[in-house]
């Protein structure tokens, strides 16, 4: 039986590649069947507010996100205490197609799986 | 136990290339096999075959080789990540039209299905950053 | 007087606390790429009151709304910055 | 039960702070690289109490003593780690 | 003005090398003249003539080059960096008997002291990250 | 006249390769007779502890900064702040033939320079 599969994803979008490369690669494995659980924590938060880098000649990354769930990843899952410590307003998180789960302890969610993934 | 490998780091730049040969070493010396390493983000400068570090500084590349010689290892280099930081095999190169080539003996390009199929059947699966 | 300019976020890294570490009033602090983050709470993240800068396009790439006290600004006016302020010092990673 | 793998200093990177937001009783924490700077205060940088472990090779480089409760391993310590504890997290950068 | 740029990013890695393009574009467009962008430690693989960015993803080098052709731009690319990270000219391939070279036209490689005297003269001298 | 440089050294030693090349540029600096001044800082201050990289296979660090005041660079500053905030005795900070200032307003001491090369 295949391992199940966590993609954690913790670096702020276009500063550096990992939060792009992460979504290459978890868009990847649900592409392959592999389909992972996704989690977003510490400034890995940040892709999930709305965005629009033509300015900085840079693709959006909501592209891949919104892709997300037509691969058959359908929730998102969310370090709640990450979301707070930015300051950001929950309400402004959001992701078409996706439900978007607050988790208070990512810690006992992170231990139910077999590999972790981190972008 | 199966175990594999994903590289973040470039070799002389950060240190999680050198400490995932010191781990992927002793993963094999202690008797376990290495289904793949895949070398992703800044970690595909490891396959570059034009490193020249300083004769006194170590020589990841010969180091990666000879294991993978010794032991048979996939060595796998994301080709997409690889294309953008300009790591590329001979018919890469001729495909896009560019001057020369420089993926090193020894590592592949593949796509990220390998990273996927890796996190599905091996039994352990270990990350080093950059 | 000098120009500071971050590229880090403000929880990412240490590059903003560093920088701020250095910062005498009069100085100016320009806040790039990942650093925009935050512009959105510059009380929050112990920014200085006078002279905080952050380059539009990051924050527009980003999503962030700059707070009332930053002033939002173009490359052209970055360079301004520069020819105004000596040293130029950046901190980052 | 999970191994957390952390490589970034403690006040250089946010890594170990979200590490350590993620850690639960019966977890393991192995400081590697720059991390190894954590172990010579692990009360002061908030560790666990227990299974808290630090590559000697990256220690010893940097001239690290390691606090009482943290145990030095090496290479071949750290590949039985992994054979004993699943998922492995590694936090970076 | 004259201003030195030292670029520490590389291309499709972190953003401090499109940054920087962008900085150089406007300091050239507000009449000011570049002493010298001197590229150093990841910052080297800016030089690369192999990199191949997915079509629809900026092209950078080809706007350093162009930048450098329209104003005759010192494109320094620091030579003990670029060693250590298999980034070579023709003739550093030659030398070191490495199989091909990958510095792309418009780059040149040279020492440290490069970086030491744009910073002596230049009337202003900015980092970019990587 | 040439301008006063500055290098601001604000990184560990060994995790990425930043020190060692501050280290080196500030050597090639010197050897030009453009003798910088040097601030270790944030965790810039870990490059003066003591160190023995022969089990991670690296060259120390430690015989760049022993060839700095062999390249005229006498006095190396260090910020009084972030030895503090990382626990370090100062008298495990040393130097041969060096003398280390600890500088209580790093702030003040970096307006005075025309450059700043940051590493």
């Amino acid at each position: 039986m295949a391992n199940s599969i966590l993609a954690l994803c913790r670096h702020a979008p276009y500063g550096n590649t990992l939060a792009r490369e992460g979504l290459e690669a978890i868009l990847a494995c649900a592409a392959m069947d592999q389909i992972p659980a996704v989690l977003f924590t510490g400034d890995g938060v940040y892709q999930l507010l709305e965005q629009d880098p033509q300015a900085i000649n840079e693709k959006s990354l909501r592209r891949n996100l919104q892709a997300m769930p037509m691969f058959g990843i359908e929730q998102i899952h969310v370090c709640e205490k990450s979301v707070a410590a930015r300051g950001i307003a929950t309400d402004t998180l959001q992701l078409a197609g996706a439900e978007l789960v607050l988790l208070a302890d990512t810690g006992a969610f992170i231990r139910d799986f077999d590999q972790v993934l981190s972008f | 136990m199966q175990f594999t490998l994903v590289v973040y780091g470039a070799p002389h730049s950060s240190e999680g290339a050198a400490t995932a040969l010191r781990f992927a070493q002793a993963t094999l010396a202690a008797g376990h096999g290495i289904y793949r390493v895949f070398f992703y983000a800044d970690g595909v400068h490891n396959g570059s075959a034009l490193a020249a570090p300083p004769q006194d500084e170590q020589d990841l590349l010969g180091q990666w080789q000879s294991l993978q010689q010794d032991h048979a290892l996939d060595l796998t280099v994301c080709i997409a990540a690889a294309q953008r930081r300009g790591l590329l095999s001979e018919s890469e190169a001729n495909r896009l039209e560019k001057p020369s080539a420089n993926l090193a003996a020894g590592f592949s390009l593949a796509g990220l299905g390998q990273l996927a199929e890796a996190a599905a059947v091996s039994d352990r699966l270990i990350s080093f950053g950059g | 007087m000098t120009l500071h300019i971050v590229n880090q976020s403000p929880l990412g890294g240490s590059a903003l606390h560093d920088c701020l570490a250095s910062f005498v009033e009069g100085d100016a602090l320009l806040l790039i790429e990942d650093a925009v983050y935050a512009a959105t709470a510059p009380t929050h993240h112990k920014l200085p009151q006078d002279n905080i800068y952050a380059l539009t396009a990051d924050a527009h790439a980003r999503g962030v709304k700059l707070a009332q006290g930053v002033k939002g600004i173009d490359e052209a006016a970055w360079v301004d910055l520069c020819v105004a302020h000596t040293p130029i010092v950046s901190w980052f990673r």
